[in-house]
């Protein structure tokens, strides 16, 4: 127990230092230092109590509470100022609202309520944890070297990286604490935390855009906290208890699902799923190291790891359904619209909400197999997406441009780079990759709980995510030849984090049976009291490692046939008016013209604007009636 | 034994789909009123590529085809050899990625366009393939062929819409107008040869060869959803995949080549009304 | 809507059979004006010159002095102005047309002797 | 970075029968800007007057074009004749008609078939063109050339056709329309035929005004332009109407050369029934003096052939207005905006003849 | 056969007749240049039938405004006068500058065979 | 086995020929003659093609598209240049702006005269083709072994 509570802490000291560290060379090392601590650390706690997990409760309670009450207030007390000072009243008034109900409870409701245990060490936390502790302190070795260009590229944009580092590591302490309490209090402080840091960063340059949409991140995930914290007053009032594992134990009446759907609201909020997404894609104007730490490898999996805990009493319950159809709207749109964007950024925004909404389905339709597709989703997802997210950052630096489109001179300018990405791509979406075996096992669970319209739903989503990977990836490597591109230097700092990234990302895909076998199995047979089953079956498994190794195997044995065989190089086809160079030839008026390629984005057909609007007015409606079934639920 | 099959069906297939490419290249010829080339035509180009030069724009292109052969042949072995349909799919789908990928490696025009409405196809096609899958193991509570294929009624009976979906979207796997927007067997189109326009010699037998086995692979499905386990079924089943592509040969005679609009919302169209509506009746019937 | 409407047409085809001339091992009859190559009766030429005058593309060399009589096969049009043209009717069209050749073909005759080709 | 592809199409393309090049810019599949270049066939042989006497020139004015070449051949032996004032025989004009609408006939199932097979519908390709061998034989038969034909003379015909031969001629005819009817069934009913040509490069009257489209691509959008109602040839005493549609897409241009298909067949049986026996040449001697402007109407619309002569053997100027040529900006305009696909649909759809064109 | 009427301008009227001629419904049929005592340029226009030539003579130093501003399509006839005639015309709206054809003679029409 | 022979794909390129022998070429695809029996297919796309149609003459324009289309085609490759105007200018040698016939640009292997040349004369162009390319691949084959 000691070794969780320095996980939690230390990363909030980190954060302290860095913070007041302002030399750079040295806040640099420290950061360093500090993530790899970081890691250490996290691979410790998981050693330790991987087998067996624990759980226990702090004697010093109280006091943390009222820490923690104190520290809201600040927050609240920030969140008000700032939001008056930029005129954004929205978040004034949730902060307002929330922030005196928490503490009404915490002073008036809250006696007599014994929290027996607050700190639980399961399967699912360990994963977590490993996930946020690896990740995390990758992401933030990564940011020491991204940062360092980035303000010699944004030159107008104010330098405070001590901040940004320091907003980084607090964070990362903030996770930790979501995924390991099981206090609803402190996961809910947490879960603020969470929100403010990811308010900060988006905010980070300060611009009008970037101020704007930091204020719309925060609203929503206030709106989102403000049904969470409405939850704990429902729970701690009606069922006198604040732990999370005693109202998953419950059974699903309706009196029960009333808290359950609002924290399903906090989570759909946290996930930025339909229609409370808009914030994630205005989110990408923050640092990438801070997108692909808060926006796609861990703070948005803390709705969908919620809704996972909950999801005993989602499964056949209206609550359950809601949440399932409005996670099988999020991936379809998102799926959809992904084609029409050209910013990788925004492609990667739109697919991080999509594969959210798959674990959301997965997670609410609550079955065994569905549930071990959703933690294998989670694990496969962060690993690829945040590579992708951080190569990115790193072609960006390349090419100075993160536009799909100009990455079709990447194979010139950095062949690492760009196997890196399509490593990271082919994670995302090919067959004996992560994804697409848990997307499998969710679809074989979709039949088999008689779900047929998210069946049809994965149907439609996984063909819509081939497109726009498929062309992402025919960008990358088509070879386009860079001429007249700066080169820079691939920093050690930007690389390695990356490459164990795509290290992870196989090993990952390598390694699931073994995942499957020593914790997944084992965490579903608990949580659903019989003896759960790998849910593919072993010859498949085995089938799907030859393929995988192929795929790892055949691009080496190409190199001798490359070297032994070589042939007579032509220029392509141009209808016979190459002027010799592969990238013009003789147009009309005999002007040489520049051949350009670009992808398809049909917008058309998969126009954002339509497309959410439709989907906004879908999900809103599904959530309505959501509200309806509940009050009729009450009611009758 | 398993790997003596395994070599059989490597080396059988291709055979198979390079004779079905003749016939078919003889049928179309005769119903167009015309001689036509020789049953064998198929394997004397093939062979020809062969003997050629390859030549070739950059040293990469030609990578990415090798490999969709490799997952070609992979997907045909899982699936006659009795495995999982689902994952053949998969492997097939990771092929035919590959296959688009040499597209844009070559980086010529003709070849990109080509790849980008390839990728469309796909897009347009893979949703009735999963479904197809997710029929089967709706009707037979498995997706192994070899227990599908034991059953004691033939899955067409549960699946009639399902079939007549797959049917449909077989026309843009088997490359046959209306749906050969991305590379028609036909000389004459908008973008040359589509992704196959950069290759030459062997790259372009190998492409010829992965389609073969594209189409072993498809009237293979086709064979699943009539064969039982008794014998006169899989007779049946053979005739049925031979009207089946009987049937394409005509509906590639008798059909404009649609644009890529209309191909799409047509598949989507048909795998949503058929697709959704024959998997709807099952899931309440059970 | 009308799809499959081609379908009565491709039955038609394949019931009748092929049309296709055999064309290296079976000819299609030519008409009796099809326009060949133009052949000369070098006995009755009396070397007059008019055909080359007229020849459009100056295919036709006439050599009074050896009393020969050429023609550039890969020059000729086919156009039988040069027949029509020749005041003794000695040039005539054929109906075999000149066959591929691997190089420049002059057909030479000359007067008294037999017809005789010589490529060049 | 735009979204906007640029490709070069053409001038070696499989759907192109001919040389042409377009700068294609295109935005996904749709065509936002399409800048022409041509000159790869042209030839300069409007200057070989210079060099070929008037009757020689006569072999040249066929080969301008070797679809149209009959046609290319009366407008020029017509301009000549007309500044010579040689009144040719009857029989000579009825036997220009039945060559002029049996080329007309088989320029437009050739036409169809290059559509047929623009469009990916290579069974009607053949079709098609398996009909129009049916006409090759016809003029192979008469003339001696199934392309070139070499009958066109100053003065007259060379050739004449026998009675016998029109008969069949005209039996050829009423089977041939069978076979016709046949397929612009397809054409016209077909629903997958339909949706590539219905609604496809529409080219509304004032456009087509605006833009001096003629012959089919002015009369599908509406404009009633017909040369041969000025009775040039036979024309006079034969009776017919111009084939008019108002739609102005891809779909109204077929079916105005399919029904311009049938007409040419009731234009050939009329000229049999009626043509007068007689001579078919009268004998021209001279030179030419003056200068005259001809216009016929051939498959692709009017042609205008302008001579200018002065007395001596080699005429001075022989300028060719051919209709791809004026038909030009009319497909430019129908390209900005077509998708991709529509693109050799677009080409073929104002049966272009570079070769005429470039001259 | 129609009319055929030609009308004889001098090369300033030529703006004010083409426009005189397309408000009275005219189509611009060709425009033909012939090379005889100095580059005769006729401008030819139809309606219903109805032939009528503009007529001009020039050499190949003065400047000829451009039709194209009123028959936009005339930018085709335009840059292949000027190509292969030499005749200066000016202000076409789509000006080719002497590439329409790419031919490796300049202007060939500008002389006559013989006179070389 | 020399499959060469069997399976000769061709490319058609349109020079500056005035369409006569273009339609003639393409009429050879057609069901009366249907060139398909020899396993001939019309590629049009160089990388696949064995022989080169080149119908018409050259002019300074379309010079450098024929060479570059024949560089792109693979060994072994032959040119057969069918029509008066591919094998000498015909009737349009003496304009200003033809160069001549195709052997001034591309080693020309057959010649297939005929104005316009019919479709036979292709066909038997083409099977006279078929023994250059044979020859041209022994001659290759022994060069690489």
């Amino acid at each position: 127990m000691n070794a969780i509570s320095v996980l939690i802490l230390f990363p909030l000291a980190a954060a302290l230092i860095i913070f007041l560290t302002r030399n750079d060379k040295i806040r640099n090392m420290i950061v360093r230092i500090c993530a790899i601590i970081t890691a250490a650390l996290t691979l410790m706690v998981v050693g330790l109590y991987f087998k067996y997990g624990i759980s226990f409760t702090f004697q010093t309670e109280e006091i943390i509470d009222y820490i923690i009450a104190l520290i809201e207030v600040l927050v609240a007390i920030y969140i008000i100022m700032a939001g008056i000072k930029n005129k954004k009243y929205i978040v004034s008034i949730f902060a307002a609202i929330q922030t005196p109900l928490m503490l009404w409870f915490e002073f008036t409701q809250k006696h007599g309520i014994e929290i027996e245990t607050s700190i639980i060490v399961d399967k699912l936390s360990i994963i977590m944890v490993l996930i946020i502790g690896v990740v995390g302190s990758l992401i933030c070795i990564y940011a020491v070297g991204y940062m360092k260009w980035y303000h010699v590229h944004h030159d107008n944009y104010k330098e405070r990286k001590s901040f940004f580092f320091s907003i980084l590591f607090l964070f990362l302490s903030a996770m930790f604490g979501i995924v390991l309490s099981n206090n609803l209090t402190w996961i809910y402080f947490c879960w603020e935390l969470t929100s403010l840091s990811s308010f900060l960063l988006i905010g980070y340059t300060k611009t009008k855009e970037a101020k704007n949409n930091s204020f719309r991140a925060l609203s929503i995930n206030l709106g989102g906290g403000l049904a969470f914290a409405a939850a704990i007053v429902f729970i701690g009032i009606n069922f006198n208890t604040l732990e999370l594992s005693v109202l998953i134990a419950m059974k699903p009446e309706a009196i029960v699902l009333v808290p359950v759907f609002l924290l399903s609201i906090a989570a759909l909020t946290k996930s930025a799923q339909l229609p409370f997404s808009s914030w994630l894609l205005g989110a990408m104007v923050a640092p990438t190291p801070s997108s692909a730490l808060l926006h796609s490898a861990t703070m948005v999996k803390a709705g969908v790891y919620l809704v996972i805990r909950l999801a005993p009493l989602l499964g056949d319950s209206s609550v359950g359904k809601i949440v399932t159809l409005v996670g099988g709207v999020t991936f379809l749109a998102c799926s959809l619209m992904a084609i029409s964007q050209s910013d990788a950024k925004k492609i990667l925004a739109y697919s991080t909400l999509a594969n959210l909404g798959l674990i959301v389905i997965c997670a609410s339709v609550g079955t065994q197999e569905s549930l071990w597709a959703a933690i294998l989703l989670i694990i496969f997802h962060s690993v690829s997406k945040s590579l992708l997210f951080i190569s990115v950052g790193s072609i960006e630096h390349q090419i100075g441009s993160r536009n799909v489109e100009d990455m079709d001179i990447l194979m010139d300018v950095s062949r690492r780079l760009s196997l890196y990405m399509m490593i990271g791509i082919a994670g995302m979406f090919l067959a004996p990759f992560g994804m697409l075996i848990s997307k499998w096992v969710a679809m074989k669970a979709f039949i088999d709980s008689d779900n047929i319209l998210t069946v049809i739903i994965l149907a439609y989503g996984s063909a819509a995510t081939l497109f726009y990977w498929g062309k992402w990836m025919g960008k990358l490597v088509s070879n386009a030849n860079a001429k007249g591109i700066e080169k820079h230097t691939f920093r050690l700092d930007e690389e390695v984090p990356i490459f164990i990234h795509a290290v992870l990302v196989v090993v990952s895909c390598f390694s699931f049976p073994l995942i499957s076998k020593y914790a997944l199995v084992p965490y579903l047979s608990e949580l659903f009291g019989n003896h759960a089953m790998i849910p593919i079956g072993t010859s498949d498994v085995n089938i799907m490692l030859y393929m995988l190794s192929m795929l790892v195997i055949l691009p080496v044995s190409f190199i001798p046939i490359y070297k032994m065989n070589k042939r007579r190089r032509v220029p392509v086809y141009m209808a016979g008016e190459n002027t010799g160079d592969n990238k013009t030839f003789y147009g009309a008026a005999g002007i040489t013209r520049k051949l350009e390629l670009r992808n398809w984005y049909m917008d058309s057909y998969f126009g954002v604007k339509r497309l959410t609007l439709w989907s906004n007015i879908i999900t809103i409606g599904i959530l309505c009636a959501g509200v309806i079934l509940l009050v009729g639920g009450l009611a009758g | 034994m398993i790997i003596l099959i395994i070599i059989g069906i490597i080396i059988l297939a291709p055979l198979v789909g390079g004779l079905l490419t003749g016939i078919d290249r003889v049928i179309t010829a005769r119903m167009q009123g015309r001689q036509g080339p020789p049953i064998l035509q198929p394997f004397y180009d093939v062979l020809k590529l062969i003997q050629k030069e390859s030549i070739e724009v950059n040293s990469m292109h030609r990578f990415y085809i090798y490999i969709s052969l490799i997952f070609a042949v992979f997907t045909t072995v899982i699936l006659l050899s009795g495995g999982d349909i689902l994952l053949a799919v998969f492997a097939l789908t990771l092929g035919s990625i590959f296959f688009v990928l040499g597209g844009y490696a070559s980086n010529s025009p003709y070849s990109t366009i080509g790849s980008e409405r390839e990728l469309l196809q796909i897009m347009a096609y893979e949703p009735m393939v999963l479904l197809t899958c997710v029929g089967f193991y709706y009707a037979d509570k498995s997706f192994f062929v070899k227990d599908i294929i034991s059953a004691s009624i033939p899955s067409i009976v549960y699946l009639p819409g399902v079939f007549i979906g797959f049917v449909f979207i077989l026309t843009f796997k088997l490359r046959k107008s209306p749906f050969d927007l991305s590379m028609s067997h036909h000389g004459h189109q908008e973008i040359v040869k589509g992704i196959t326009t950069e290759y030459s010699g062997r790259d372009l037998a190998v492409i010829e060869i992965t389609h073969w086995y594209e189409v072993v692979f498809a009237l293979t499905l086709v064979f699943v959803f009539f064969a039982t386990k008794s014998p006169i079924s899989r007779i049946v089943a053979v005739v049925a995949c031979a009207a089946v592509y009987f049937l394409e040969i005509i509906i590639d005679n008798a059909f404009a080549r649609l644009k890529w609009q209309q191909a799409l919302n047509a598949a989507w169209i048909v795998t949503g009304v058929l697709g959704t509506i024959n998997l709807l009746i099952l899931s309440y019937f059970r | 809507m009308s799809i499959l409407s081609m379908t009565k047409t491709l039955f038609k085809n394949l019931q009748h059979g092929p049309y296709t001339v055999l064309y290296p091992i079976k000819k299609k009859e030519s008409f009796e004006r099809t326009r060949g190559r133009i052949a000369i009766s070098i006995d009755d030429c009396i070397f007059c010159s008019m055909c080359q005058r007229r020849c459009p593309t100056g295919a036709i060399k006439v050599d009074k002095a050896n009393s020969s009589w050429s023609i550039e096969r890969l020059q000729c049009i086919q156009c039988n102005y040069c027949s029509e043209v020749c005041p003794k009717k000695c040039l005539t069209m054929e109906n075999q047309y000149t066959s591929p050749s691997f190089g420049n073909v002059r057909d030479e005759f000359i007067k008294c002797m037999n017809t005789q080709s010589l490529s060049e | 970075m735009g979204k906007r592809t640029v490709i070069p199409f053409g001038p070696q393309h499989p759907v192109l029968p001919e040389p042409i090049h377009l700068d294609l810019v295109l935005e996904d599949e749709v065509v936002v800007e399409a800048i022409p270049r041509i000159g790869y066939i042209h030839r300069g042989l409007e200057k070989l007057v210079e060099k070929k006497d008037y009757q020689q020139y006569t072999y040249v004015a066929e080969r301008i074009c070797g679809i149209c070449s009959f046609m290319h051949g009366m407008g020029y032996c017509m301009a000549i004749e007309s500044i010579m004032e040689v009144k040719i025989p009857e029989r000579a004009e009825f036997l220009r008609t039945i060559w002029a609408e049996l080329s007309r006939l088989h320029s437009h199932l050739l036409w169809l078939g290059l559509l047929a097979d623009a469009f990916g519908f290579e069974s009607l390709f053949m079709q098609s063109w398996k009909l129009r061998e049916q006409v090759l034989d016809i003029f192979e038969e008469t003339t001696g050339g199934r392309v070139i034909f070499s009958v066109c003379d100053i003065g007259g015909v060379r050739k004449d056709i026998s009675a016998d031969t029109l008969k069949k001629i005209a039996g050829i005819m009423d089977s041939m329309e069978k076979e016709l009817k046949e397929i612009s069934e397809v054409f016209i009913n077909d629903s997958s035929v339909k949706s590539r040509t219905k609604g496809v490069g529409v080219l509304s009257k004032q456009a087509a005004f605006d833009l001096g489209a003629v012959g089919p691509m002015a009369r599908a959008s509406g404009i009633e332009m017909d040369m041969r109602t000025q009775g040039y040839a036979a024309y006079g005493k034969l009776n017919f109407k111009p084939v008019v549609e108002k739609k102005g897409d891809c779909y109204a241009r077929t079916s105005v050369r399919i029904n311009e298909m049938f007409q040419s067949m009731d234009l050939i049986k009329q000229c049999i029934a009626i043509i007068p026996e007689g001579d078919i040449k009268v004998k021209v001697t001279g030179n030419p003096n003056g200068e005259y402007f001809t216009r016929v109407e051939q498959p692709r619309g009017e042609v205008v052939y302008y001579a200018k002569a002065n007395g001596s053997k080699y005429l001075d100027r022989l300028r060719v207005r051919t209709p791809t040529f004026a038909n030009v900006p009319a497909l430019l305009e129908t390209l900005k905006g077509c998708a991709l696909a529509d693109v050799p649909i677009l080409i073929l759809t104002i049966d272009p003849c570079i070769s005429c064109t470039e001259r | 056969m129609g009319q055929q009427t030609i009308k004889m301008i001098s090369s300033n009227e030529l703006l004010a007749e083409t426009l005189h001629l397309k408000n009275e419904g005219y189509r611009l049929v060709a425009i033909t240049c012939t090379n005889k005592d100095g580059m005769e340029l006729s401008y030819s226009f139809d309606k219903d039938y109805d032939f009528i030539n503009l007529r001009f003579v020039t050499d190949t130093e003065e400047e000829i405004m451009s039709i194209s501003i009123i028959y936009p399509f005339s930018f085709l006839y335009e840059n292949e006068i000027k190509e292969l005639f030499g005749v200066n015309i000016k202000d076409i709206s789509i000006d080719f500058n002497n590439s329409l054809y790419k031919i490796p003679v300049k202007t060939p029409f500008k002389t006559k065979e013989g006179e070389k | 086995m020399n499959f060469v022979k069997k399976s000769p794909w061709i490319l058609h390129y349109d020079g500056s020929s005035c369409n006569g022998c273009d339609i003639e070429v393409l009429a050879c695809l057609t069901p009366l003659y249907d060139v398909e029996r020899f396993g001939i297919i019309n590629t049009g796309n160089p990388k696949h093609a064995d022989i080169l149609l080149i119908t018409g003459s050259v002019n300074e324009q379309n010079i450098p598209v024929v060479k570059q289309l024949y560089e792109q085609m693979a060994m072994p490759k032959v040119v057969v240049a069918v029509g008066i105007c591919a094998t000498s200018g015909g009737i349009f040698a003496e304009c200003y702006n033809v160069v001549g016939g195709v052997d001034k640009v591309l080693p020309v292997d057959v010649y297939v005269p005929g104005c316009a040349a019919r479709p036979e004369a292709i066909i038997d162009g083409v099977v006279k083709a078929l023994g250059i390319l044979e020859e041209k691949q022994k001659f290759a084959r022994k060069k690489n072994s």
